[in-house]
């Protein structure tokens, strides 16, 4: 119910919004749970594991009982927390894990099963029949399991990411974080404070207490307006600082659009920065734990400090008779506070015998809440008093103060484990934060308002000094000093399930029987019986674990153990950590000089790496691409294609050691190439194994022009740049990339030569005498234009690769389809580029994949053994030269129309299909337009002198079993005649 | 000379423009590019050559300079990229290489890159949706080679403007990054 | 004590008096037969199948932890044999049988789930060399199927199929292939060896080996000197810190493997899936969290712990992959210390020095090896004999050139 | 991670490649005599440090300078980075 009076709420304006198929009202400044609850709605989910109703046990983001589903279809958000959503007008919301109703659901069956469903039950059952399992047991399982659903339709909104830079990032903007960025700001600082709430100011919001003679709330209103005004202060609200990564890098999450109906076109919903900070002081608060009692899992039952915030940031009270059971102090104010708010308080429950009296309600001192009533929300509460005595109190809530734990989680992520304070009955942070991190206020421990702005300042102004940067402290505006009070008190003994784990309804009757079973030691503990596994990772319930743990080994809570969180701090959703890179912009796209032409062309496109190239051109009256590769093919072999290579890597290596650099790179010689030629290299790992292969021009006595394959390009300079600065840093050789300043084609067939002619500038003769296969120059073609011109062939044919200023592609292509015309010039794609360098035996990806030695390529005898190459010494290990070595070979099937599949495995004919008879596989296989039949080729053992036999390409993963003849890999033109024509 | 007709990195005649709010985001396709990497033990001859013969003083480490018809950027240890405009200077590697001779390797790298021009307002506010550059550090005269969006770009912060270059195949996504990042912010 | 749902039942009816610990706690005995060092799932797993399949007595597992913190319980849980090597792929069939029929032979729920396993393919020069891999598994006598792109939509319309930058063209599957309850694994061991009397001594850290003339007399620890007949070292991670204590240098680096699992979620994902042009993998737990990978952080390590760069490159593969991720939230993410090797593949072998053997070089691949790890381990420590399946992880495939690389990626650790 | 570069200051660790131990750098000659058992110990086998690790890294979306770091396995913290090719000359590499 709504209070008639305060509240940080704008009640001129009226929400509208609907929860479970109910229609309310609610306003700005509400958050879903706020307004629920103003509506007189208190159960709002049900838990994991009984279906237990439940309400809301807090108001921040370390709620584990009331999630919701936000929204529909491609913006449905499972287990979103009712406390941190911000009203909007529209919002919808669903119940979640209850069916057919929220308020009747048919598996809180379990709950009356719960005496045999305790922790780890199932890892002693549902083994018998062994088959059962996937089919009975685990769907079962599954049905019952997970909170809330997705649609599975791709999400509707975009995410952003970016990266902040500041000296000091404060994380939480309660009264330790304004006064620590109060202090930074006047200094000059660069600064970035965060916070996770909409609204900035903490715990501040929720008191009613004064600083500096104004109410909590109205001192940070003011303090937020002075810090807005400071140019070097960046104010993030709804943003969560979800980890702490090495070296002061912070992420976090900014959710720009989570408070409107749908963001603005554009617009993301949430945005990922990645913040990169000098320092960071960490002023998260801390965080109230509840008391275990039976049945304290009632809707209505809550942390003491979120019922005293519902009363007074949201003037709702979740009913109109409310207790509070505490063991420290704190609980007191809220009782005070619901007093002063005209909030009825039954009684005061103080575990302590000597607990001080709170004026207008009954102090029960030394007694304990030992049960309560209400199935879907809290009726009543059984209390035993100090005198043995029971009572029934009539409440429609209960605040539960079982002291304060200080926020430590991102002093953790770094494997820092926090330290025992008994002064709090809490874990501290202690020396081994992540580097660069301090932290102030409650989150260490100092839980009075006076101290929390006195550390804010004070470790702002430490912070500051290590960087050199000058502050001063500022006058502290006089506010409470309250001491901590509080005699630890952990669980009320019983028979009956006391909650520690709300979500995951882990009982202290769950501790024990981990405890009676050995699993002691925490991590043991909460993988059995899933204790602080929820959504909200043990803030709630990890403490109330290790005390009862405690308890039953008899060792102190700092003996037993500690907890520690790993990132994030709260879930975050995965589309903010995607940012952008997702569906077609995943990855960028490459897209090669002839790409618009051969878009106009009708090209179908292929994923080349990043690249995007033609792979086939199909022509009108073809139906399926093995008609257009084909005629691809013989078109060049019958007279001239054309092909855009431009995404073959490129370097240039220059200086007086270029040579005698790319000799110790490529197995093969390289210092004695004349200038103007060309020579095909094969470069090897250091281990031996092929790495990359291309071909090297020389364009000058100190200058080389290196191709690689397309997908090593960058590895392979990569490689070369590690070679030249680590091994050999005084040769004089320099490289860069040059892959994309040149369009390079390859105009390959018997006609290549004639229609180059058409183009090159008659001052540059490439007669086959003048410019025989292997030559390479720096040309003009087109009447100036300059370009480069080498003379290799991938295909077999007489081919040439062109290359112009990248500028220049698409003119170039252009140009050869117009000069080539008469020639009947063909555009061919990465298909027919494929079967011609099969037919011509040429080792591609399939066949360089990174097991494969020169031997086995067929490459042998180019491993020099004069020199000290790069790989050289380990390919001649033992096991990589056995006599059954695989070596690369040419397959035909006997049927020349019956295809081979590449991923075959090469058996005898008759021998069984069993790895201990497999002899090899097929690597690259296709249609030979040029022999009419399939080939293929791949790695047989001892292959080379196998020539001619009959063996079987069996698949039995496709069903293919072909009977295959080995031949030489160089199917076609194996003496080479054409291309030297 | 050749009539060979350019295209631009976006795929047309002419380059492209967008204005998002106070952001203009220009494709500039009429800039030279050669990248020059001193030999070794030449590094001062070659850094002499450099200012005789182009009146370009060789930046120093992360620097932009520019000089009257030829600017430079730093983007390695002893390597720099040369930048001029292309209408005057279509030849600047060959230009270069006249000028150190056997004092530096160079290398044409026109065609290498696609080049975007931002200018206007608070265009901190969009590169730090794109990179981890420290734009509030990142002063004028400086250029740094960092990733945007999977992409290696060089970024050089002028007075009054940021100069991006890319791969020169990946423009249309590096374009794609920038348009959205600016409508994003504004 | 057998568990059996008729136990449970009792149990439930008679107030859960009567479990008992599921292992002892002793203290260590002055020397063993044979000494594990590493109380994770493959030295539980050798110690269980010591004592269970090849008869042996006086065994301890000596941990300097709890048991099963390590790898074991920090995976993505999946199980699979879909290799294509013959040094492995024998090894990882016959671990996956064993686990067809753990859960029965050590009384030990360990929610093995056989929903399959399915890798993506996004070219054909991805389909060729998968093709050849399910060629290689079907030969050594496990199942594989290639599935069309259409096949693969049925089984899993929500995927990008729309607009997708590396479309999905098909896929390898292995129906055999599945989840485990990771920690039930660790568990289920410890608690079948601890019935066959192998002492369980957690807390204890092995500071150095003792050896004399060549010949290892047994470990010290931080709770005394243990005498062993033979040791085993079993520590994934920590493998070279450990060996180092032998004075051995191992083809190993120690690299961090982050894991992620969101918030829980109604049933949505069938079974594990790979996304094969990015780095991201993921399977539905029973719990209902999404359990997912990809790839290593890169850089050597020992923190359990790894950065941002990979947490976002992961996440752009499931949003690559799945478009319905956007607003599911990521829960947890957790890092283990994995033992890369230089092949990427494992070692089971003997060392140098008599008495010390070695189980290593697992990658990130050690969780499905568990069962024929400890087997084969066991199958070594017991016989003196490699296990037939495990004949190809020696420490001197190296230095002769026996590598057994799956990847093709070289002496680069971080690459396999 | 950031890696504070000898002549660019702080950069992010995601702009740069990993390779490994640093003693790749020490590249055996592969025409001595015991060079196979060198080759052997050079390629494959690791120190593998929990603590000061000195590592090859690239800049490879940057200067394209590769760096010797040396950071703690444990803690990640970074101590010292410098160029390799310094680092090269000073272990006696030059051509």
């Amino acid at each position: 119910m709504r209070l008639g009076t305060g509240g940080q709420i704008d009640r001129e304006t009226k929400l509208s919004f609907r929860f479970d198929g109910r229609y309310y009202k609610g306003h700005p400044g509400d958050t879903l749970a706020s307004a629920l609850l103003a509506n007189g709605v208190r159960l709002m989910g049900r838990s994991f594991k009984y279906h237990r109703p439940r309400g809301v046990l807090t108001a921040g983001s370390d709620e584990p009982n009331a999630l919701v589903e936000l929204r529909s279809g491609g913006r449905q958000e499972p287990n979103t927390r009712a406390t941190v959503i911000e009203l909007f007008d529209g919002l919808r919301a669903e119940p979640q894990n209850a069916w057919p109703s929220l308020k009747f659901d048919a598996l809180a069956i379990n709950d009356r099963l719960s005496t045999f469903l305790t922790a780890g039950f199932y890892y002693k059952t549902f083994m018998w029949p062994a088959a059962f399992w996937e089919k009975l047991y685990e769907p079962i399982i599954r049905r019952a399991a997970g909170l809330g659903a997705i649609t599975t339709k791709p999400d509707s909104d975009a995410y952003d990411k970016g990266f902040l830079h500041c000296d000091l990032l404060i994380i939480g903007a309660g009264p330790s974080g304004l006064m620590a960025a109060l202090t930074a700001g006047r200094a000059g600082a660069r600064v970035i404070l965060a916070d996770e709430d909409f609204r900035m100011g903490g715990r501040l919001n929720a008191e009613t207490f004064s600083i500096s003679d104004m109410a909590a709330s109205e001192w940070a209103t003011q303090t937020i307006a002075e810090l807005s005004a400071l140019p070097n202060i960046r104010l993030m609200p709804r943003t969560t600082v979800f980890g702490a990564f090495d070296h002061g890098i912070y992420g976090a999450v900014e959710r720009v659009s989570d408070h409107l109906p749908v963001p603005p076109e554009g617009k993301p919903r949430q945005i990922l920065w990645r913040i990169y900070t000098q320092r960071t002081l960490l002023c998260a608060g801390a965080l109230e734990r509840p008391i275990a009692f039976a049945n304290n899992d009632r809707p209505g039952i809550m942390t003491a400090s979120a019922l005293r915030a519902y009363v007074n940031r949201w003037a709702v009270s979740p009913a109109e008779t409310v207790a509070v059971f505490t063991n420290n102090d704190d609980g007191h104010r809220t009782a005070a506070d619901l007093i002063a708010r005209g909030v009825k308080v039954a009684a005061l429950i103080d575990t302590r015998p000597d607990a001080a009296t709170v004026s207008g309600t009954e102090l029960l001192a030394g007694a304990q809440v030992i049960d309560t009533t209400g199935r879907l929300g809290l009726t009543g509460i059984t209390v035993k008093l100090a005198n043995g005595q029971t009572r029934k109190l009539a409440v429609g809530a209960l605040g539960v103060s079982g002291g304060w734990n200080p926020n430590v989680a991102l002093t953790c992520h770094q494997r820092g484990r926090p330290a025992w304070d008994e002064r709090i009955a809490g874990f501290v942070p202690a020396g081994d934060l992540p580097p660069g991190m301090t932290v102030a206020g409650a989150a260490e421990g100092q839980f009075s308002t006076h101290a929390a702005l006195a550390g804010g300042a004070e470790k702002a102004v430490r912070a500051l000094t290590d960087l050199d940067i000058e502050a001063t402290l500022p006058v502290l505006p006089d506010s409470e000093d309250a001491p901590t009070r509080i005699t630890p008190f952990w669980h009320v003994k019983g028979d009956k399930r006391a909650w520690l784990d709300f979500q995951n309804d882990v009982t202290v009757k769950d501790v024990k029987l981990a405890h009676q079973e050995g699993f002691r030691a925490v991590e043991h503990l909460k993988r059995y019986t899933t204790l602080g596994m929820a959504t909200d990772q043990g803030k709630t319930s990890n403490m109330g674990g290790l005390a009862v743990m405690a308890e039953l080994t008899g060792q102190t809570i700092a003996q037993t153990g500690t907890t520690i969180f790993r990132p994030p701090y709260t879930p975050v959703a995965m589309g903010v950590l995607a940012g952008r890179s997702t569906g077609a912009d995943f990855r960028p796209s490459r897209l090669t000089p002839s790409h618009h032409w051969a878009q106009e062309q009708g090209a179908v496109f292929v994923e080349v790496g990043q690249w995007l190239r033609a792979q086939w051109f199909p022509r009108p009256g073809e139906t399926t691409w093995r008609e257009s590769v084909d005629r691809e093919v013989r078109a060049t072999r019958g007279s001239v294609g054309v092909c855009d290579v431009t995404t073959l890597g490129k370097i240039d290596v220059q200086g007086r050691d270029a040579a005698a650099f790319l000799n110790r790179i490529y197995c093969n010689g390289f210092d004695k190439l004349a200038v103007g030629r060309v020579r095909y290299g094969l470069m090897l790992r250091e281990d031996g194994i092929a790495f990359d292969d291309g071909t090297a021009g020389r364009l000058a006595e100190d200058h080389f022009v290196v191709t690689t394959t397309t997908a090593n390009a960058v590895p392979v300079y990569r490689h070369m740049e590690f070679a030249r600065q680590c091994l050999w840093p005084d040769m004089d050789v320099q490289l860069i990339s040059t892959t994309e300043a040149w369009a390079q084609y390859a105009i390959a067939g018997p006609k290549a030569r004639k229609l180059l002619q058409k183009l090159v500038d008659p001052a540059f003769d490439i007669s086959n005498e003048a410019f025989p296969f292997m030559a390479c120059a720096e040309i003009t073609i087109c009447n100036g234009c300059p370009a480069r011109l080498f003379r290799i062939s991938f295909s077999g044919e007489l081919a040439y690769e062109l290359a112009v200023p990248t500028r220049y592609g698409d003119a170039l292509i252009r140009r050869i389809m117009e000069a080539g015309a008469e020639f009947d010039v063909t555009p061919y794609g990465t298909e027919a580029l494929g079967v011609m360098r099969i037919e011509k035996g040429h080792a591609a990806g399939n066949e360089l994949n990174g097991t494969t030695t020169a031997l086995n390529l067929g490459l042998g005898r180019m491993v020099s053994t004069k020199k000290d190459s790069i790989g050289t010494l380990l390919s001649r290990r033992e096991g990589l030269t056995t006599a059954d070595a695989l070596n690369l070979v040419g397959l035909r099937p006997k049927d020349p129309q019956v295809r081979i599949p590449a991923g075959a495995h090469l058996l005898e004919k008759g021998a069984k299909a069993v790895a201990a008879n497999d002899l090899g596989y097929v690597t690259s296989a296709c249609y030979s337009p040029t022999l009419g039949s399939y080939i293929a080729i791949g790695f047989l053992k001892n292959g080379q002198a196998r020539m001619g036999e009959s063996l079987r390409a069996a698949s039995p993963l496709t069903g293919e079993d072909v009977e295959i003849e080995i031949v030489s890999a160089h199917f076609v033109d194996p003496e080479g005649e054409r291309l030297r024509a | 000379m050749h009539d060979l007709v350019p295209m631009t990195a976006l795929g047309a005649s002419h380059p492209r423009s967008d204005t998002i709010g106070p952001v203009t985001i220009t494709e500039s396709p009429d800039w030279a590019l050669a990248s020059v990497a001193a030999r070794l033990g030449q590094e001062a001859n070659c850094q002499t050559a450099l200012e005789k013969g182009l009146g370009v003083k060789v930046p120093g480490i992360a620097a932009y300079v520019s000089a009257e018809t030829l600017a430079a950027f730093w983007i390695g240890p002893h390597v720099w990229m040369l930048e001029a405009s292309y209408a005057t200077r279509p030849d600047l590697a060959v230009q270069i290489k006249s000028a150190c001779a056997d004092t530096a390797s160079v290398t044409d790298q026109t065609g290498a890159w696609v080049r975007f021009d931002l200018t206007g307002e608070s265009l901190s506010r969009v590169m730090e949706r794109l990179c981890n550059l420290d734009m509030g550090k990142l002063q004028p005269g400086h250029a740094r080679r960092t990733l945007i969006e999977h992409l290696s770009c060089f970024v050089i912060r002028h007075a009054e403007s940021i100069t991006l270059y890319g791969p020169r195949s990946a423009a249309q996504s590096l374009h794609h990054s920038l348009i959205t990042a600016a409508k994003s912010v504004f | 004590m057998r568990y059996s749902g008729f136990r449970v039942i009792k149990e439930a009816l008679t107030g859960h008096k009567g479990w008992r610990p599921a292992w002892r706690e002793p203290d260590p005995q002055p020397n063993y037969d044979i000494v594990i060092v590493g109380g994770g799932g493959h030295g539980l797993a050798t110690a269980y199948y010591l004592a269970k399949e090849f008869r042996q007595h006086r065994i301890a597992v000596i941990e300097k932890g709890w048991i099963g913190g390590g790898n074991v319980g920090r995976n993505t849980t999946i199980i699979r044999s879909n290799y294509m090597l013959d040094g492995n792929e024998p090894f990882y069939e016959f671990s996956l049988k064993l686990w067809e029929g753990l859960e029965q032979d050590f009384n030990y729920n360990a929610m093995v789930s056989q929903r399959g396993i399915l890798n993506l393919i996004h070219s054909d020069a991805q389909r060729d060399a998968f093709i050849r891999r399910g060629n290689a598994m079907i030969l050594n006598g496990a199942d594989a199927e290639l599935l069309s792109r259409d096949q693969v939509r049925r089984e899993y319309p929500f995927l990008n199929f729309n607009d997708a930058r590396f479309p999905i063209q098909g896929g390898l599957a292995q129906r055999r292939g599945g989840t485990v309850r990771h920690d039930a694994v660790a568990w289920g061991y410890a608690r079948g060896a601890d019935q066959r009397g192998v002492d369980i001594i957690q807390n204890c850290e092995v500071t150095g080996f003792r050896i004399e003339n060549g010949k290892c007399m047994g470990v010290e620890t931080s709770r005394g000197f243990i005498g062993a007949g033979k040791v085993g070292v079993a520590v994934a991670g920590n493998s070279s810190r450990v060996m180092a204590m032998a004075g051995m240098r191992l083809p190993i680096e120690s690299h961090v493997l982050q894991a992620f699992v969101t918030e829980g979620l109604k049933p949505v994902l069938p079974g594990v899936i790979t996304f094969g042009a990015g780095h991201f993998y993921c399977s539905q737990s029973d719990k209902g969290g999404l359990v997912f990978g990809g790839d290593i952080d890169g850089y050597n390590s020992y923190a359990q712990r790894g950065n941002l760069p990979v947490i976002e490159d992961v996440a752009e593969g499931g949003m690559a992959l799945f478009p319905g991720l956007g607003r599911v939230r990521l829960l947890r993410v957790w890092g283990g210390i994995m033992d890369m090797s230089m092949d990427g593949s494992p070692i089971i072998d003997r060392t140098d020095i008599d008495g010390l053997y070695f189980n290593g070089g697992w990658c990130y691949g050690g969780f499905k090896a568990t069962p024929a790890s400890g087997w084969c381990f066991a199958h070594l420590l017991a016989t003196d004999q490699p296990h037939p399946t495990a004949t190809a992880y020696r420490f001197d495939r190296f230095e002769r050139g026996y590598l057994i690389d799956e990847k093709g990626m070289g002496a680069q650790p971080n690459l396999h | 991670m950031i890696i504070n570069h000898p002549l660019l200051g702080p950069c992010d660790a995601q702009e740069f490649v990993y390779k490994g131990d640093f003693r790749l750098i020490d590249r055996p000659d592969g025409m001595a005599e015991s060079a196979e058992a060198a080759f052997f110990d050079y390629l494959y086998l690791r120190e593998n440090p929990a603590g000061a690790h000195r590592e090859l890294w690239f800049h490879e979306q940057g200067d394209r300078s590769w760096l010797v770091v040396t950071r703690n396995t444990v803690t990640h913290e970074i101590t010292n980075v410098e160029l390799a090719r310094d680092v090269a000359r000073s272990m006696g590499r030059s051509r």
